[in-house]
């Protein structure tokens, strides 16, 4: 059964990824799954120098989902490069390196410090908040999704990934915009922006009011976009948004993704990657199937 | 390279699951796999029937039953989940995770301990009691009838005090700690409020004291970063943030930071 | 106590609304439920003519949630008031009547039809495509969103409702759009893009492919999208996206809507809205809150 | 004006859960306040447990015990809701709703009547056969193993197709048909390109011919416009879509549009 999957020229041993920021850096999930068995594992979003994130609380559970509010915290790219990458390459696994800033010139800055780090893949996040234009996202608008995909394709040492967010009228306008500044390929989806609010405190539970919404409830969404980027634009596609089953990922896949991220998952069970992964196979014999790559986007 | 275990979550079966007092019970889980690796002040994850209800319900163990292999947990409806909990009938099955946490140090020496638990934080206090070797004094808030007053009392003087008074001293922990001058290492767990008196106490007495702290989980093992508190660093800001469940529950009263 | 609330000049007898689409109208549900109870049933989309509607398959489960590709199904404004108007004035509560369309014209032919009838309130379902623009909905760009809202208003012989849908980049600009139009009120949201496939027959599972996400799964992005608009516009705002309990419908109060719809959760238990409606009036005794109004977007 | 009646979704004890054949069970439950409203044809929802999956399971009656109070419910593993299903044991409980749909017309009168099962389409036919006056003759077929056989033997010649020929005839129900010449009012259920099947018989026969539709449902009870079929209308484009669980599940021949 042939599970190897390429993106943007780098060979996965199978299609199942980590979404940044629901498998940090790997060391907590260590004693419980066998990293070396995921195709590619991408790590928490990373800066250029060390963010704090937001203060507490962070996480709030709703029907089906969760929304988080994390803000990013990582220790910067430097303390990444010293602790998190030899980690990783102790494994037989690719590593994906989440690309957090709010300017361009920090997207660049992580960027150029990784290019002659021993990393497979660049993941640039375009949700984030970009502060100079005036906190407006760049992932909400196609011509800055252009620039910024542009500025640090040109000094990236990795084939780039372009992140998208959900939370946009058109998604295709943001994923042509990525693919004419030059991205290799195309993840989505980010969590879509929700709020819960405590009736008897009578406050937001999120200290910063509102946060990404992730989980199964969220899956229909995410299909739907998968589908559409697919149909819009030439690049390889990482699918994801509430994965939970080797039938999600299936589904992910026939929509036009070429290899899926598990993410909320890892939180509810740290071993859900691999079991995802057993239960891909089992279905892809179930049918038949020799290649995975033979059901990518056969939905039309 | 670390070689994983297997373990994940667990389906372990109720041994029985009583109320203890209104609105609080006791839930024994026959879970041998986890209770080799278990000391006092580490908590584990509970899951949700309710498929609805994805996260874990982190709940602290109380008391480790080595030779049956039992989890002793004591909780209270604080809302949805917990609610569902307290449905749950003996021989039943639950999904539990864990353990989790850096637990309190029970080889500090000293020929005074000071314990102090209140409301749902007192129940990790009674592990620790068997634990800790020396003399305890113990100290426990409840905003009115109190639980768990029998066992405490197994390992030392137990003083109670009630926001109502109805039993014991009136007023919280922190006044009858005041009242009484205990001293010793304090080792607290509860609300934020009595959390931060112990740590003013502690400064004002020049006392050790160990806070176990809450925050709302995602994962509960390290992986999401969501259940963090802050505490003083040498940062640019001159704080941080810790994982409550990996880096606490367990916090020195010197590094937390409370807002 | 207090549950009357005033949706632009229309006083209903409590906040509980239904949802267009979601309770028919009414007939269906009167077997179940005491009609007089609900502060105001609004009806399923309404057209100027007749619509069929969209082949079957139309509906399909999802995690928390279900995706609808009904397609207005529809007899039209004429038989809408022989028929439906009649049976909804035996009861005491209050008709809102939701208007589909697929150009401004269309819109305006059921507005002016319904400008003599009986009823207390229309509501303005943009979302539905434009035909003649080329099938973009009204309801995501501001401009034609505060046209079509200025033609409706101006045969409307009723209070106008516009109704607004989450699949935005920023909602307050559209409903900024309404409001510079002339709407009476706003409510929110209408369903989520979402779709799902059928991995064994290889293909969407709805006969659209597409349809719209509903049910608790969406709560979290409609209480996200009710605090921004009520914070970005003057309008009375009716509440609505994945309300199951009492305690759901406080939340959208809280966010900032002066009434809430029950919608998917109609479906699924035909009583709902009138639990729903038990259910608060329960928190407000137990917090001893006097009149609904007080706690109307106490959450800041 | 009408005045609702309380009903509404209820929590029923259910009295027994067995498989009939690999995959197919047969669900008895107690439900006293919907048996006496339901009549042969019609279905109930039944909900599932797990709280991420909120829509209705339709599933025909099979039988109606008027004296107990029992509904028996035939079902396949489908997916996902019926694998649940599966695993309830006698004396727990399910929530069911109903009962919903036309029904068949058990009051027509003719000296043979031609009943026609497919799959899981065959349940229904059942309580049908207990219902309807006059002879019968009952035609039924299956992938492979058959079920329910010795409840029709009961009420009339009862002929057999499967698809491997592994039991009875070997093919379709309808070739089955064509080569015994059967006549009569039909009622069919079964899988759609069955029902074609019997639609085409009907007209080349010129019989009657009652079939009972299968469409995924939002709600069961006519709110949500979400199960619709095709059928022939006077309007401009000659067809119209009507409600299969509320205008349905039993349709005439005659009106119904396959695509
Ligand atoms: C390390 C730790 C140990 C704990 N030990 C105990 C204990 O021994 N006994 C006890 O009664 N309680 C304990 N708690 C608190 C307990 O986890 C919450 O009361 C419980 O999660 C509430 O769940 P719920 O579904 O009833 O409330 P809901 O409000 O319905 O829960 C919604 C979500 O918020 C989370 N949440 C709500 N309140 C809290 C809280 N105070 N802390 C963390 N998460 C919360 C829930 O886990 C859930 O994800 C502990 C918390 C932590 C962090
Ligand atoms: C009027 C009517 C009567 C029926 N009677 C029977 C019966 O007596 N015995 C029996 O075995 N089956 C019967 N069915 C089919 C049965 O409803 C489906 O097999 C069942 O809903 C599948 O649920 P699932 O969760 O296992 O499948 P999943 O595919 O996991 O279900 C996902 C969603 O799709 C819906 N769905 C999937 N397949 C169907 C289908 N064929 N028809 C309607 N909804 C579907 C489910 O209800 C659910 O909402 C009947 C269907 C209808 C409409
Ligand atoms: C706790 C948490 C932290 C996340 N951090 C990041 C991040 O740093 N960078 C990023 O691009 N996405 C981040 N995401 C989004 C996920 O990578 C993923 O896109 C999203 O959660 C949808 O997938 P899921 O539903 O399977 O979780 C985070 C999600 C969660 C739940
Ligand atoms: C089956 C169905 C039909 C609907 N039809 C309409 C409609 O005709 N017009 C409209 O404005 N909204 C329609 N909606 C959207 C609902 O009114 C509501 O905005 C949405 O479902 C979110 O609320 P909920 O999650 O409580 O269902 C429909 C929703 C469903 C589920
Ligand atoms: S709960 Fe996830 S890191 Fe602590
Ligand atoms: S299932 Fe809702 S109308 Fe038939």
């Amino acid at each position: 059964m042939k599970l190897n999957v390429n993106i943007a020229g780098v060979e996965l041993k199978n299609p199942i990824m980590t979404a940044s920021g629901t498998f940090g850096s790997g060391k907590d999930f260590a004693p419980y799954v066998d990293i070396n068995q995921i195709g590619c594992v991408v790590v928490k979003g990373v800066a250029s120098t060390e963010w704090l994130g937001n203060p507490p609380p962070r996480i709030v559970e709703t029907y089906g989902g969760m929304i988080n509010a994390v803000g990013l915290q990582n220790p910067g790219v430097e303390t990444f490069c010293k602790e998190d990458i030899p980690f990783l390459r102790q494994f037989d696994t690719k590593i994906g390196v989440n690309l957090a800033g709010k300017t361009i010139e920090e997207y660049v800055a992580v960027a150029e410090r990784l290019a002659s780090e021993d990393v497979d893949l660049l993941e640039l996040n375009i949700s984030c908040p970009n502060v100079k234009e005036g906190g407006v996202a760049f992932g909400v608008d196609p011509t800055m999704a252009c620039k910024v995909t542009e500025a640090v394709k040109k000094v990236a040492g990795q084939p780039l990934i372009v992140k998208l967010s959900p939370n946009v009228t058109d998604i295709t306008e943001i994923a042509r915009g990525a693919e004419a500044g030059g991205a290799d390929a195309l993840s989505l989806i980010n969590t879509l922006i929700g709020a819960k609010i405590d009736i008897h405190k009578r406050q937001f539970i999120l200290s910063t009011k509102q946060g990404g919404l992730s989980g199964p409830a969220i899956k229909p969404v995410a299909v739907r976009m998968v589908y559409q980027v697919a149909n819009a634009v030439q690049l390889p596609i990482i699918g994801m948004g509430g994965i939970m089953t080797g039938e999600d990922a299936i589904e992910f896949i026939m929509a036009g993704a070429n290899a899926v991220a598990v993410g909320t998952a890892n939180l509810l069970d740290p071993t859900a990657s691999i079991r995802i992964l057993h239960e891909v196979k089992t279905f892809m014999r179930n049918k038949g199937i020799e290649d995975i790559n033979e059901i990518v986007g056969v939905v039309k | 390279m670390c070689t994983p275990t297997t373990r994940t979550r667990e389906v372990c079966t109720i041994i029985s699951n009583e109320m203890l007092v209104e609105q609080v019970y006791e839930i024994v889980i026959d879970c041998p796999q986890i209770v080799p690796e278990t000391k006092a002040g580490q908590f584990v994850n509970l899951y949700c029937r309710h498929k609805g209800r994805l996260l874990p319900r982190p709940i602290s163990v109380c008391e480790i039953d080595r030779l049956k292999g039992y989890l002793h947990l004591v909780y209270a409806i604080l809302g949805e989940g917990t609610r569902e909990f307290a449905t749950y009938k003996a021989g039943e099955t639950i999904e539990i995770m864990g353990p989790f946490g850096n637990g309190f140090d029970t080889n500090c020496v000293s020929d005074e301990h000071l314990i102090v638990g209140g409301g749902v934080g007192t129940p990790p206090m009674v592990e620790l009691c068997k634990q800790l070797k020396g003399k305890k004094t113990i100290v426990v808030g409840f905003r009115d009838n109190p639980y768990l007053i029998d066992r405490f009392s197994k390992y030392g003087n137990v003083h109670i005090a009630t926001d109502d008074g109805s039993v014991g001293f009136k007023g919280n922990v922190v006044a009858l700690m005041e009242q009484q001058g205990f001293k010793g290492p304090i080792y607290a767990c509860g609300p934020t409020p009595m959390l931060k008196g112990i740590q003013a106490y502690a400064t004002t007495y020049n006392l050790e004291a160990s806070l176990s702290l809450e925050e709302r989980m995602g994962c509960g093992f390290g992986g999401c970063v969501g259940c963090v508190t802050k505490v003083s660093a040498d940062t640019e800001a001159g704080y941080s943030y810790k994982k409550v469940c990996k880096d606490g529950p367990v916090f020195s009263a010197k590094e937390v930071l409370f807002s």
